[in-house]
């Protein structure tokens, strides 16, 4: 691999917080890494792990669940249940292979577009050292 | 298609441990008439038949084919093809063939780390250095084949299409009568449905469901070995993390009837993309607390081993696994 | 046909298809056998993939070893747990255990001695093969047949109600069981007790007059055509008799001297397990002697187990008919142990009646109605449990390694079917050598074949039952380049 | 889903704010090349009339059945194109909007990168639009009537805003008379008034007013329904007394029975049957029903045949658009030998000291304990509060410190050598009452700060108070007269029976929690249930009624519309397949999800108008049986397959 690897990474971004953060983000001119895909959903507490788990098996290199703040959720408390499964399902990630910095929980404001570029730079760089999720390797003789 | 005359039906065992057969058993003790209407073309268990015997059917003669185990050699995947040739049905039975089964968890390590603690880690291994080979020439220099142990355990439907299934571990004995009648009622669903099970999960059927409050938030999840469990109440809302909310119902709730939680042998639903995801995220959701810490304790003490609790029979059904397994990443 | 060339014999007699078990036969230049191997192509790695797992998850992950013995493998892993988390189940729960664990031997026992082995002896050897099946047998015994297989599916479901289910039962748990009997239960199982009496003397009965009052039948079983002379071992209670559920381990030299008898926890004292480079399976045998090669005699350190090995240890019974019943045998075969391969079905009988017996005493024995069924563990698990039973087809050893948690580290599983490997290929061996001359197998092979597996009744897959009368064999004839010469079937 | 999915896709270049930086022409290309897309174009400005009319037109040339455009945030134009889909003769739900200008164009610099971003985010719009399905909003129209439970100061006030705005409230008090707490208060420091007056005022102004009906000695026996159309049935329960009754009070004194007189909390007894104090509303005697034992004797000598002991209980239904929820308080109540309470009548409450104070109360307002004045005074504060004994609450109640002292200088004005001790923890006479603290310290009143629970011993008549005053560190040792528990307030005792009922549930001390503090300050989560006072903690009765009017405006904003809609994209329920495991139930904080039967089997079933549409049952339902419309899983699992090419 000689081109340098660009990690592609999935957002599944509260429609409240993280999505307008990443809307002030556009308006305010801010530049970050082109690596991150949001998908729009509205309130983190909608992320089912189901859809984090087919994201990494289709080969994101990187997922993160972005929501509100603690006690901001516009939903009352759908990010509390967001935690409550991404504290599991990191633990199930890792048991599965997949090292737990590709997988996180972000509680960004809908002010806060400096928090989603600063997520967004952070990822992309700890993923790029660790690599893309398939490495290539040996394929088993099973196909 | 099913209809005129009898049923050619054919068995086939993999990686299996045998139950699935007596559970056959059972079932057609169950309703010995059946015997009148099925023609069995082979069932190890009980007729023998060779690889050669197969191969001289026709194309499509058998009308259904029920295979039992995972996929765990390399000579499985030759005699699934075969079978897939020679049947109009391919049915999984069972959860090892539906999705890996238990077999299935060694998917968690590579096939390296299995041979090496069954042939040198054991504290009854002595003899560091030796270990069965796929080719060995014997003293009298014979060379003698074993079978290539596959990286990965696969589910029947990694390596050949599959029809149908039927569920559990072992289907129930009611669960293949109702899928035997399925296919000979010739009414056959739509491909890939799975036979003789419930469509919704074992809550349905529990007859503990109802000993649930309206809401069900949890202080404290808890494993079974150091749980005093109230026989007469719903398992989760005791803190045992039961799957019956997430498993196919069709077994009648065996298991929370004595009091033990559903480790989800009949598998996911047809709405699940990936079962054990779906486990863990009920399980989550239960949990009564905002605070970070606390529902990592909760999850510490009840769910110390989330990859053995949510994929206890579909961890080769986890697309992810599979993949990260064959692009060789960590843990493969 | 005989040629020079032809130097491999590979026979795959083991119904359970390609890959459980196949027999290949070497032959020397003038076409006689020199060397037979069974090859046992089975692996799933349970001992490596119960690494992580909860402790307690093994009591439901290890029956899938083995779906015609699960319950064995259940009991084994419970009985692991409980010293794994240091908790002592109440009285009622070990005697309940023991109760299902009976019932689950009287019914496997039955299924092995009717519509396994059973055909070869109620019906004859030399019966036609078409005969030589279930039916036959029901044929030969009449309305009595559909009787005990009433009888035996009645114990399975009864089974079902105490432990959950009777294949991969979940109800044992470290400390007890997980539910106490119910009043309807207990009643039912009160009005069976008679019935498995009688399923039990009813066997013995057809097995003395059709089988015994066979001469021919007699005399094959005492032949020495599958004699060895091995270490025995079985699991005995504190009086020597023999015991399914719990006691210690006692070994007796070929001439039936006591060599060793000790707690499960010193198991790694005494055993340790050979490999072969050609099966996956591994062979057990008694450290203390070691490993020398596939043969027989006190120099050698294969063991044997299973319903024989388990008598031939045993001082005596602990029930009433079981007693007379094994008197009765050792006096027949007039040595003990005894070494005949073939008395394996007639010590499984007098297992029948033991476990009948069993079934009665501990059915009704109050305790049995007590709710107190569980000790809930209160110390720290680990770091170390091991659990013992006699399976149905022997010696069955869980030893399981955790961390404070109960997380468990490393798993030892040493399965009922491995112990007796050894002496299967050993008699394998020996029939394939007296039977395979000048390049030709002679028809009485695969009989001999035959009846040496199902005399152990070995399960490969832990599940693997050699079914009689409808076996078909295929001969392939290799050269020395390993190019398949020919191929013929003998039973087609 | 019937139809073979056409998907149009349209690619916005607003001006160069798109264009600038991302390929259209090559994202168009690209965009028509993906499965099910029937159309793929670009235009200069799409929000504009003229790139809306491109929809409108194609969705009728090309018989497109999805929409998808490739623009700015949803936030901005989401509505303008569901319009445009609209008026193309499509559901407004058969449109996904994908975000190319924050989300790429405007923070990106690299084109090839930026487009690229594009087409993938395109390429999973298409996918997921591929799966979309029409959406309906639910209606209901509205009962423009109200219901207010508790008829204490903040609910007087929220029935009189409300009926003031010309709408039908009914006010449904458990006790026999209105005033809740407020009426006991011997002075309301900011008003300059007392409570009972504060009271009379109120109910002055409601009869006044036709409009509201007032149910006393009543409580609510279910609510059914949801905002807009709650079905609420009053359970009135016999007061044995009618409206003829003059208050003569003949009964009274017949009456055999005695009880602790609750509106005295507890300091004296009552008859059976009793008016709980002068001037209370409704001017009529009421009978204790638990007490009283039909012995008959008031019937006997009532002059004007008022009692009629034959009375029995009534329903009464009534359907209201909205619901107020101001069921107050309960003063702390410590149990029996908690710092020697109930073990002499010399340890007592300060709700209980305040009646004694009172001028109008059973002693005229002289402090007189066992038939003597006591001069050594301890007031041990937040008792029920802030953790102090294991059966406290966490939270400060914050009423007591300011009404502690003003007691504490009352009985200074009266008793000018008693010698008062206050033993707090901390003293929070917050805002104006700060003068009451200084004015304590002044008047001699000693303060001792504790940190460890201060001990009462009470050995007969002697009462000794023991304490570590962490301020010199030091134990001391108060022989009292008088021990006066400063207890704080508790949730009402009947609060979970009522939340029970109207499916509201409490936070973790016991009150129940607002919606949202900042965005929705006086609602319960469920849509349609407000809540008024000292029901979300404690407050003062200024604060209570400041409360009850801001429950009644925002009330308002439902009561006053014909219709109510909910929300598209909720959760709704495949029956086939739920398993009725309850699992969604405790997810919604809105308390939609309810189960109901369905042929024998009991499900789940989602209330339209109160599913905010968050989406967070659907990802917790085990069985895949709740899904959000708009985010189902199939939709949102296809958006994420498509995520990499």
């Amino acid at each position: 691999m000689s081109e340098k690897f660009e990690p592609k990474i999935l957002m599944f971004a509260c429609n409240w917080c993280a999505y307008a953060a990443a809307d002030l983000a556009g308006t305010s001119r801010m530049k970050y890494p082109p690596n991150l895909r949001i998908i729009r959903v509205m309130c983190s507490g909608r992320v089912d792990p189901q859809l984090v788990l087919e994201a990494f098996a289709k080969g994101a290199d990187g997922v993160i669940i972005a929501g509100c703040r603690p006690g901001d959720c516009h939903y009352i408390e759908g990010n509390y249940k967001a935690l409550r499964r991404a504290i599991l399902l990191r633990k199930l990630l890792e048991q599965l292979g997949v090292e737990s910095e590709r997988f996180r929980l972000e509680w960004i404001a809908a002010s806060d577009a400096k928090k989603l570029v600063e997520v967004t730079h952070d990822m992309v760089e700890k993923i790029r050292k660790l690599g893309p999720i398939r490495v290539v390797g040996e394929v088993g003789s099973v196909e | 298609m099913l209809s005129e005359g009898k049923v050619r039906i054919a068995f086939y065992w993999m990686a299996s441990c045998g139950g699935c057969e007596e559970a056959q058993v059972d079932a057609v003790s169950d309703e010995p008439s059946l015997i009148n209407i099925l023609d069995i073309v082979f069932w190890p268990v009980a007729v023998d038949f060779k690889k050669e015997d197969v191969e001289k059917l026709p194309d499509k003669s058998v009308d259904v084919a029920l295979i039992n185990g995972g996929v765990r050699l390399s000579e499985h995947i030759e005699m699934a093809k075969l079978l897939r040739r020679k049947s109009k049905i391919v049915i999984a039975y069972g959860a090892c063939s539906s999705w890996g089964g238990i077999p299935g968890l060694a998917n968690l390590y590579s096939r390296e780390e299995v041979l090496s603690r069954i042939y040198s880690e054991v504290p009854t291994v002595y003899e560091k250095d030796k270990k069965p080979t796929v080719k060995y020439i014997t003293e009298e220099g014979i060379e003698l084949e074993l079978p290539e142990v596959l990286p990965i355990l696969l589910p029947l439907n990694a390596v050949i299409e599959v029809d149908y299934y039927i569920p559990g571990c072992p289907p129930t004995p009611e669960t293949t009568l109702n899928a035997l009648k399925i296919l000979l009622s010739g009414k056959l669903p739509p491909k890939g449905s799975v036979l003789g099970a419930s469509q919704r999960a074992l809550c349905d059927e529990c007859p503990l469901n109802v000993t649930k409050p309206e809401k069900i938030l949890i202080k404290n999840l808890s494993r079974i070995y150091n749980t005093r469990v109230d026989p007469g109440k719903c398992l989760l809302i005791q803190g045992i993390p039961c799957l019956g909310p997430s498993t196919r119902g069709g077994c009648t709730a065996l298991c929370p009837r004595v009091a033990m939680p559903c480790i989800g042998c009949y598998g996911p639903l047809e709405t699940h993309t990936d079962y054990g995801g779906k486990v863990i995220s009920f399980l989550a959701s239960i949990i009564d607390s905002k605070d970070e810490r606390e529902i990592a304790r909760i999850i510490e003490e009840g769910v110390p081993d989330p990859a053995g609790l949510a994929y206890k029979f579909t961890l080769p059904a986890s697309r992810l696994r599979l993949n990260l397994m064959k692009w060789g990443g960590r843990g493969a | 046909m005989p040629s020079l060339r032809m130097r491999k014999i590979v026979v795959d007699p083991i119904t359970r298809l390609e890959g459980h078990g196949r027999i290949v036969a070497i032959l020397d230049e003038r076409g006689d056998c020199i060397r037979a191997y069974l090859q046992v192509p089975e692996l799933r790695g349970f001992e490596k993939f119960l690494e992580g797992r909860p402790a307690e998850d093994a009591a439901v992950i290890t029956p899938r070893i083995c779906g015609v013995c699960p319950t064995a493998h259940h009991m084994a892993s419970t009985k692991a747990l409980d010293d794994l988390f240091h908790v002592d189940p109440p009285i009622a729960a070990k005697k309940i255990r023991e109760l299902a664990y009976n019932i689950f031997m009287l019914e496997d026992h039955a299924l092995h001695f009717y519509v396994l082995a059973g055909p070869d002896f109620i019906v004859g050897p030399e019966a036609p093969r078409e005969e030589r099946n279930i039916i036959g047998v029901l044929k030969k015994v009449g309305a009595l047949g559909y009787k005990i297989i009433s009888i035996r599916r009645k114990l399975r479901k009864l089974n079902e109600k105490i432990m959950g289910r009777t294949i991969h039962p979940p109800f044992g748990r470290p400390g007890g069981i997980s539910k106490p009997l119910e009043p309807e239960v207990i009643k039912e199982l009160r009005d069976s007790v008679n019935e498995a009496i009688e399923l039990a003397t009813t066997t013995h009965k057809v097995f003395k007059s059709i089988v015994l009052g066979d001469p021919s039948i007699y005399k094959l079983i005492a032949s020495d055509a599958y004699r060895h002379e091995t270490y025995y071992m079985g699991l005995v209670d504190d009086k020597n008799r023999l015991n399914f559920y719990d006691g210690k381990l006692r070994i007796v030299d070929p001439r039936g001297r006591e060599y060793a008898k000790f707690d499960v926890h010193e198991y790694l004292n005494y055993v340790a397990e050979h490999i072969e480079p050609w099966t996956y399976i591994k062979f057990p045998y008694l450290k203390t002697v070691g490993w020398k090669g596939f043969i027989d005699g006190p120099d050698s350190g294969i063991l044997c187990v299973a319903p024989l090995a388990r008598l031939n240890v045993s001082d005596s019974m602990a029930t009433p008919m079981a007693q007379q019943a094994f008197e009765e045998m050792y006096e027949t075969l007039g040595e003990k142990p005894v070494h005949y391969t073939l008395a394996t079905h007639w010590a499984r009988v007098i297992e029948i009646i033991y476990a009948a017996e069993r079934i009665k005493e501990l059915a009704e024995d109050p305790d049995i109605e007590s709710r107190e069924v569980l000790n809930i563990p209160t110390k720290t698990p680990g770091p170390t449990g091991i659990g013992v039973v006699e399976a149905p087809r022997g010696v069955l050893i869980h030893h399981y390694e955790s961390d404070e948690r109960g997380i468990l580290r490393k798993a030892n599983l040493l399965v009922a079917t491995q112990w007796n490997a050894a002496r299967i290929n050993m008699s394998i061996d020996k029939a394939a050598r007296a039977l395979i001359r000048g390049g030709e197998v002679r028809e009485g092979l695969l009989n001999m074949i035959e009846m040496a597996f199902r005399a152990y009744d070995p399960c490969h897959a832990c599940g693997t039952h050699a079914l009689p009368g409808e076996l078909k064999i295929i001969v392939e004839l290799y050269n020395e380049k390993g190019e398949l010469l020919e191929k013929k079937y003998l039973r087609d | 889903m019937p139809d073979e999915p056409r998907i149009g896709v349209y690619v916005c270049h607003c001006g160069t704010n798109i264009a600038g930086l991302i390929d259209v022409k090559e994202v168009v290309r690209y965009a028509s090349t993906l499965p099910n897309v029937v159309i793929a174009r670009e235009y200069i400005f799409m929000c504009s009339e003229p790139g809306q009319e491109l929809i409108v037109n194609d969705i009728k040339e090309y018989n497109l059945n999805r929409v998808v455009v490739a623009a700015c945030s949803p936030s901005l134009h989401e509505v303008t194109f569901r319009n445009a889909v609209m008026r193309g003769g499509l559901n407004p739900y058969l449109f996904e909007m994908v975000n190319i200008r924050e989300h790429s164009s405007w923070v990106h610099i690299d084109r090839r990168e930026a487009t690229e971003k594009a087409k993938d985010l395109i390429r999973m719009a298409v996918a997921k639009a591929a799966l979309l399905e029409p959406l309906e909003e639910a209606r209901v129209s509205v009962a423009k009537n109200a219901l207010v439970i508790g008829g204490g100061a903040a609910g007087i006030r929220s029935a009189l805003d409300l009926a003031r705005a010309g709408f039908n409230v009914y006010l449904v008090e458990r006790k026999p008379t209105l005033g809740g707490h407020t009426a006991r208060i011997p002075l309301i420091r900011y008003l300059g008034i007392r409570g009972d007056e504060l009271v009379k005022s109120a109910i002055n102004e409601l009869v006044k007013i036709p409009n509201i009906k007032a149910y006393v000695n009543s409580e609510i026996d279910s609510v059914e329904g949801s905002a807009g159309n709650f079905k609420v049935k009053i359970r009135i329960k016999p007061r044995l007394v009618n409206s003829k009754c003059t208050l003569c009070g003949e009964c009274v004194k017949v009456c055999p029975i005695e009880v602790p007189n609750e509106y005295e909390y507890g300091i004296v007894k009552r008859k059976a049957i009793y008016i709980p104090f002068e001037g209370a509303y409704p001017p009529i005697y009421a009978i204790d029903l638990e007490a009283c034992t039909k012995c008959g004797e008031c019937v006997k000598v009532c002059p004007v045949g008022a009692i009629d002991l034959s009375e029995q209980e009534r329903i009464e239904e009534v359907e209201v658009g909205a619901i107020i929820l101001a069921t107050g308080y309960d003063p702390y109540d410590p149990e029996k030998g908690e710092l020697g309470y109930g073990l002499s009548n010399k340890v007592i409450t300060l709700f209980q000291l305040h009646r004694l104070l009172d001028e109008r109360g059973v002693t005229k307002g002289r402090l007189v304990v066992n038939g003597s004045v006591p001069r050594r005074i301890a007031f041990i504060s937040c008792i029920g509060s802030l953790r102090t004994t294991p059966r406290s609450y966490k939270f400060c109640s914050r009423m007591c410190c300011s009404a502690m002292l003003s007691a504490a200088i009352k009985i200074l004005e009266q008793i000018p050598d008693a010698s008062i001790y206050v033993l707090h923890k901390d003293i929070r006479t917050y805002g104006y009452d700060e003068d009451i603290y200084w004015a304590a310290l002044e008047k001699g009143v000693r303060f001792v700060r504790y940190k460890e629970t201060p001990e009462v011993e009470v050995q007969g008549e002697d009462i000794r108070v023991y304490v570590r005053d962490i301020t010199i560190n030091e134990y001391l040792e108060i022989p009292s007269d008088l021990v006066v528990l400063v207890v704080g307030m508790a949730p009402g005792k009947y609060m979970r029976q009522i939340l029970d009922v109207i499916k509201v549930s409490c936070g973790e001390e016991g009150f129940v929690n607002e919606a949202h503090l900042k965005l929705r300050p006086v609602e319960a989560p469920s849509r349609g249930i407000f809540l008024a006072g000292a029901v979300t903690g404690p407050k003062s009765v200024i604060e209570s009624i400041i409360h009850g009017s801001a429950a009644a405006s925002r009330a308002l904003s439902i009561i006053s519309k014909d219709l109510i809609t909910g929300e598209a994209q909720i959760a709704t329920v495949n029956e086939d397949l739920c398993s009725g495991c309850r699992i969604c139930i405790g997810m919604c904080p809105y308390n939609a999800i309810s189960l109901k039967q369905v042929n024998g089997r009991t499900i789940a079933s989602v209330n339209p108008l109160l599913c905010a549409a968050c989406g967070t049952c659907a990802a917790a339902c085990p069985s895949g049986a709740m899904q959000q419309r708009g985010f189902k899983d199939v939709q949102l699992i296809a958006q994420v397959r498509a995520f990499r090419g």
